[in-house]
């Protein structure tokens, strides 16, 4: 869609891809980055009694540019002993993991990166990349808090792939596609058609999903969370134990691109929930656009709606942040391998006995 | 529930030689002298007798008693050359609620007295403090290093009473 | 300032408003490192706390001093701690500042005299910018003194300074 | 074919986010497991007994302050009552009940500190800067008595530096108000929450025996069953007044003498704390808060120790005196730094990430082990 109004635009292949798929990152990772860790800082400062950043702009607004501008400025340390390409290629590989993840996901019925058809499952596999960029940080910086955290990180996020594939496929089975954009067109229409309350079938398999969705729901949310390790997971860069775990020797720049990574992550994890189960870019309550019959109103409505669902999980990611401590590293992966995995296997299960009925 | 005088006279049939005197002058707490080798068996009875349980060390202490003789040095600082440094062991019993103090004293130019650190474990951080601060030596103590100060202090042991600042330590300057 | 650091040997408008924009962004976000030492330590935390709020300027604490701009020596340092504090500052990049609070960390303090294992003023092993008066400051004082580091870094300059 | 493995060498500190301080501890690690812990102090090593030996006694009184500097007004007041027993000061009425109240208050604002920074020490930050806050008004109640915020020089050998403020008792009684509703919250958001309870329950058990052996007293030494105050066991100043009752660690959570039972001891410590403040409030008598200040501080020559209960354990101090205006020897036995020999026995076996749960449950404070 897009694509096609640039290629008629320009009349350039190249360009029109070129300009697509830089599109996520200029007008939503960038300023959702820099909207967001000012947030988190209010949202924090709420939470606790405090104000946040007040001195820069209006209530602090500019904060965050003032923070980028500055990591800019600073010298960009590189200690004696540590192997220098991992460790200016680690936070690169963060970076496009989490980046990678926005081709396939669908802001609006108009606009996605890429419209595939593994999409979700292309989205869990990229993520992949930042566990090796994780890895590779820890391994490279030679700092012995930098390889615990990446350990820590390595065994962390791909135990908790395992419980977010399983959903990820039970959700296939009543779905029949991997691909997000026919995901959220199926769930089209008012809320009750989503995935979280059974899909648009009505029926017995509706009030029979329904319990399900929501347990599934609840475990894909929990381990995706693990997998941006986020608080109560946070284990990988536990300020308290190991200074600040795999990027303990990262300054300047390369810091800030591991921040802007974890913060579009919350976004990219949120967005994927959200697709699954809340009916994606799909509005709850019908259009304005259908209203007023104005066609191209729609889209910029979804997107949106797409926009406002994905926030309010990054919204309550920041609260869990700020609310709860800390699992232990053994304790998070027998919370992972003795309920998330047995408790996803027999969702599967049900749920494909329900979706065979 | 005893009073340091009937403990003296316990640790009097006791040990005989080695416990030397109890000395009780109001105002202040009384204690009972022991032979500085001798003390980790004072205390090890102490602690496992019945009726005296002395199963808490309080507080150790090491002193210097500054009772040589003063005389001065090359350079004209002060030093203080024989007499005695001194330790003080707190005991208390948590069940039975009676204390008791003893005190050793030992030699100011060879400092050596028996640890207790097998006996409290509370004794070992405190056993190194006074090997720091006077350089007083508990033998048997398992790990008699420095503690408060740098392990490559060269400067002396800083609480004895001729203590003198060195110049400097690694390049900083240490008076004022 | 980085690369551009002393670059410039004359003046220009351009220089003045890209040297405004950066010192800006240089101020209003020092990140301090999470560092205490003794009972001004306290202080700093109260100072980070919900009452005085260090986060209005944009003071975080970051645990790792590679990511931090201003070290706070927050107490008395010793000579054992010495050592470390020259070798945490070394590991900060650059555009680092450093607020000496309390009179420890300014002279000594109380323990001037006769601390045999005190380092009479942090000055003699790192260079301070900004000196926090108390024993131990009150909160206000150390937002002053930030108030103050801020004023200074205000007044930074890319053109090399001449004779 | 066992893969073969290496012990690693962990640093923490002295510049570690949860060291409390400038600890520095020495992990031998397998992977996550400790092997052994050796904490090395002295990074704070200011040399107060040397102080002590060329300053007059009341010149001491400040020093004391800045040993354990989250309870600076215990230290006085154990200081102040190991002079007063050496030289046979009597002190009125008024001065005991201020001196209790400023303690109380003191061990109120102290366990906030301890239990702030332990729930940041597991993770939950926000509970740090809800326990600042209460702390904060702890702070204000000094402020206006003596016009220090940390350190206060209040308590003076016979006497207090002055009477209180006339808004004292009144602000006291609205901060009691206050502050019962915010521990409630306090409870809520931190002491019964599930992770945190699994983090903290079952880990670093200390038992009785031990304890005791390693001389550890406190809050840390009844969490372990042991039923050991100084101000009921060996009462001093007015303490046998005031109706309050020792908690003692029970393991609800878990077993008797873990981190989350070191931990609730302090909770309930501060409720324990409140009652003995309001009754005294209450019962205040008027009088003069410096009559009984000596013109000239000079103890007859003998020694004396004497203890008190610190928010940290018992905090004893030996003083030596040869019957001159300064002491011969000033010994501080200081909780913290009792308490900390048992550290490395206790981390034994446990993973990084409880060695800061431990720690943090000890609740030491640097100025005070190494003074």
């Amino acid at each position: 869609m897009i694509y096609d109004w640039l290629y008629s635009l320009t009349g350039s292949e190249m360009i029109a891809i070129g300009v697509q798929s830089l599109l996520p990152l200029y007008l939503f990772i960038l300023p959702f980055a820099l909207v967001a860790v000012l947030l988190e800082r209010k949202v924090a400062a709420h939470m606790q009694d405090r104000l946040g950043p007040m001195r820069v702009g209006y209530h602090g607004l500019l904060q965050t540019i003032a923070d980028i501008l500055k990591l800019l400025q600073k010298e960009d340390t590189v200690a004696a002993d540590i192997d220098k390409k991992f460790f200016d290629l680690s936070p690169l590989l963060v970076f496009a993991g989490s980046y990678a993840a926005f081709a396939a996901i669908p802001f609006s019925g108009a606009f996605m990166g890429s419209n595939i058809d593994l999409g979700i499952i292309y989205i869990v596999a990229v993520t992949g990349l930042v566990v090796a960029g994780i890895l590779m940080g820890g391994w490279a910086s030679n700092n012995k808090y930098s390889l615990l955290g990446a350990m820590r990180a390595a065994a962390q996020i791909i135990s908790f792939e395992i419980p977010t594939l399983l959903i990820v496929v039970t959700v296939i089975m009543i779905t029949g596609t991997m691909n997000l954009y026919t995901m959220s067109e199926w769930q089209t229409g008012y809320f009750w058609n989503w995935l979280i309350l059974g899909g648009p079938d009505f029926g017995i398999a509706k009030i029979l999903l329904t319990p399900l969705m929501l347990m599934a729901f609840l475990i894909i949310f929990l381990s995706t969370l693990a997998e941006v390790n986020r608080t109560p997971f946070d284990i990988p860069e536990a300020e308290s134990e190991i200074v600040a775990g795999y990027h303990t020797e990262y300054s300047g720049m390369k810091f800030a691109i591991f921040f802007l990574a974890e913060y579009a992550n919350m976004f990219a994890i949120s967005a994927v929930v959200s697709a699954l189960f809340f009916g994606g870019y799909q509005s709850p309550f019908g259009y304005l656009g259908n209203l007023l019959e104005i066609g191209w109103l729609i889209p910029i409505e979804q997107f949106f709606w797409f926009t406002a669902k994905g926030v309010f999980f990054v919204l309550v990611q920041m609260w869990l942040r700020w609310t709860l401590p800390r699992f232990r590293v053994d304790q998070l992966m027998s919370f992972c391998w003795k309920y998330l995995i047995p408790i996803s296997f027999v969702l599967l299960l049900l749920v494909g006995l329900i979706t065979v009925l | 529930m005893k009073n340091p005088e009937e403990i003296f006279e316990i640790l009097k049939d006791k040990f005989g030689e080695v416990i030397i005197e109890l000395f009780s002058d109001k105002p202040t707490e009384s204690f009972i002298s022991v032979a500085p080798l001798e003390i980790d068996k004072v205390c090890l009875y102490l602690r496992d007798k019945e009726g005296l349980n002395f199963k808490s060390l309080m507080n150790l202490s090491g002193i210097d008693d500054a009772n040589g003789e003063k005389i001065k040095d090359e350079n004209d600082n002060e030093i203080i050359q024989g007499g005695t440094l001194s330790v003080f062991y707190h005991l208390e019993s948590i069940d039975l609620k009676h204390k008791v103090t003893l005190k050793v004293s030992t030699d100011r130019e060879n400092p050596e007295v028996a640890s207790v650190e097998e006996i409290w474990r509370a004794a070992d951080w405190h056993e190194r403090e006074a090997y720091d601060m006077f350089g007083i030596k508990f033998l048997n103590h398992h790990n008699l290093i420095r503690i408060l100060m740098p392990y490559d202090w060269e400067g002396g042991y800083p609480l004895r009473k001729d203590y003198q600042n060195p110049e400097f330590y690694k390049g900083m300057k240490v008076p004022y | 300032m980085g690369l551009l650091d002393k670059q410039f040997t004359d003046d220009n408008i351009i220089i003045t408003k890209v040297e405004d924009l950066l010192n800006w962004a240089r101020l209003s976000s020092l990140w301090q490192m999470g560092f205490g030492l003794a009972c001004c330590a306290i202080e700093m935390m109260a100072t980070s706390a919900s009452h005085y709020d260090f986060d209005r300027f944009g003071v975080i604490p970051r645990p790792s001093p590679r990511q931090s701009d201003v070290i706070i020596i927050s107490g008395t340092v010793t000579f054992k701690m010495a050592i470390r504090i020259k070798r945490l500052y070394e590991q900060m990049p650059d555009h680092k500042y450093v607020i000496s609070m309390g009179s420890c960390s300014n002279c000594g303090g109380p323990y001037w005299e006769h601390g045999y294992h005190v380092l009479k003023g942090v000055d003699r092993v790192i260079p301070v910018d900004v000196y926090v008066p108390g024993c131990p400051p009150r909160p206000e004082a150390l937002l002053e003194g930030l108030l103050k580091l801020q004023e200074k870094i205000r007044n930074e300059t890319l053109v090399s300074k001449t004779a | 074919m066992a893969l073969k493995t290496e012990e690693m060498v962990l640093n923490m500190g002295p510049q570690h986010p949860s060291t409390h301080g400038v600890l520095r501890l020495e992990l031998v690690i397998e992977g996550e497991i400790i092997k052994s812990v050796t904490p090395h102090i002295g990074y704070l090593h200011r040399c107060f007994e040397k102080h002590c030996e060329v300053m007059t006694y009341p010149q001491i009184i400040p020093y004391t302050d800045r040993m354990d500097y989250l309870a600076s007004m215990c230290n006085e007041f154990g200081y102040v009552i190991a002079v007063e027993r050496l030289m046979g000061i009597e002190v009125p009425e008024r001065v005991e009940y201020i001196r209790v109240i400023m303690a109380e208050l003191q061990r109120i604002a102290s366990h906030l500190v301890a239990i702030g920074t332990y729930g940041a020490d597991i993770g939950a930050f926000t509970p740090f800067l809800f326990c600042f806050r209460d702390r904060e008004k702890i702070l204000n109640l000094f402020e206006i008595t003596c016009g220090a915020r940390l350190l206060y020089n209040y308590i003076w050998i016979g006497g207090l530096m002055h009477d209180l403020h006339p808004d004292f008792i009144r602000l006291t009684k609205e901060f009691i108000k206050e502050f019962r509703p915010n521990l409630k919250e306090l409870n809520d958001l931190l002491t019964f929450n599930q992770i945190f309870i699994d983090r903290t329950a079952n880990v670093g058990i200390l038992p009785a025996e031990t304890a005791i052996n390693y001389g550890i007293t406190g809050p840390n030494l009844r969490a372990s069953g042991v039923n050991w105050d100084l101000r009921i066991n060996d009462p001093y100043s007015i303490y046998d007044r005031f109706d309050f009752k020792i908690p003692v660690g029970k393991g609800e959570n878990g077993t008797v003498g873990d981190c989350w039972n070191r931990y609730y001891m302090r909770i309930l410590e501060m409720e324990e704390s409140l009652k003995i403040v309001e009754q005294a409030i209450n019962q205040i008598p008027d009088g003069d808060v410096s009559s009984a200040i000596p013109k000239r501080v000079k103890p007859p020559a003998g020694q004396i120790y004497s203890r008190v209960e610190n928010p940290r354990g018992e905090l004893g101090y030996f003083i030596v005196s040869d019957g001159s205006v300064n002491p011969t020897r000033i010994k501080v036995r200081a909780p913290s730094f009792v308490n900390m020999v048992v550290f490395g026995e206790l981390c034994k076996g446990h993973m990084v990430a409880d060695v800061v749960a431990i720690l943090g449950s000890i609740d030491i404070v640097l100025g005070e082990i190494d003074r």
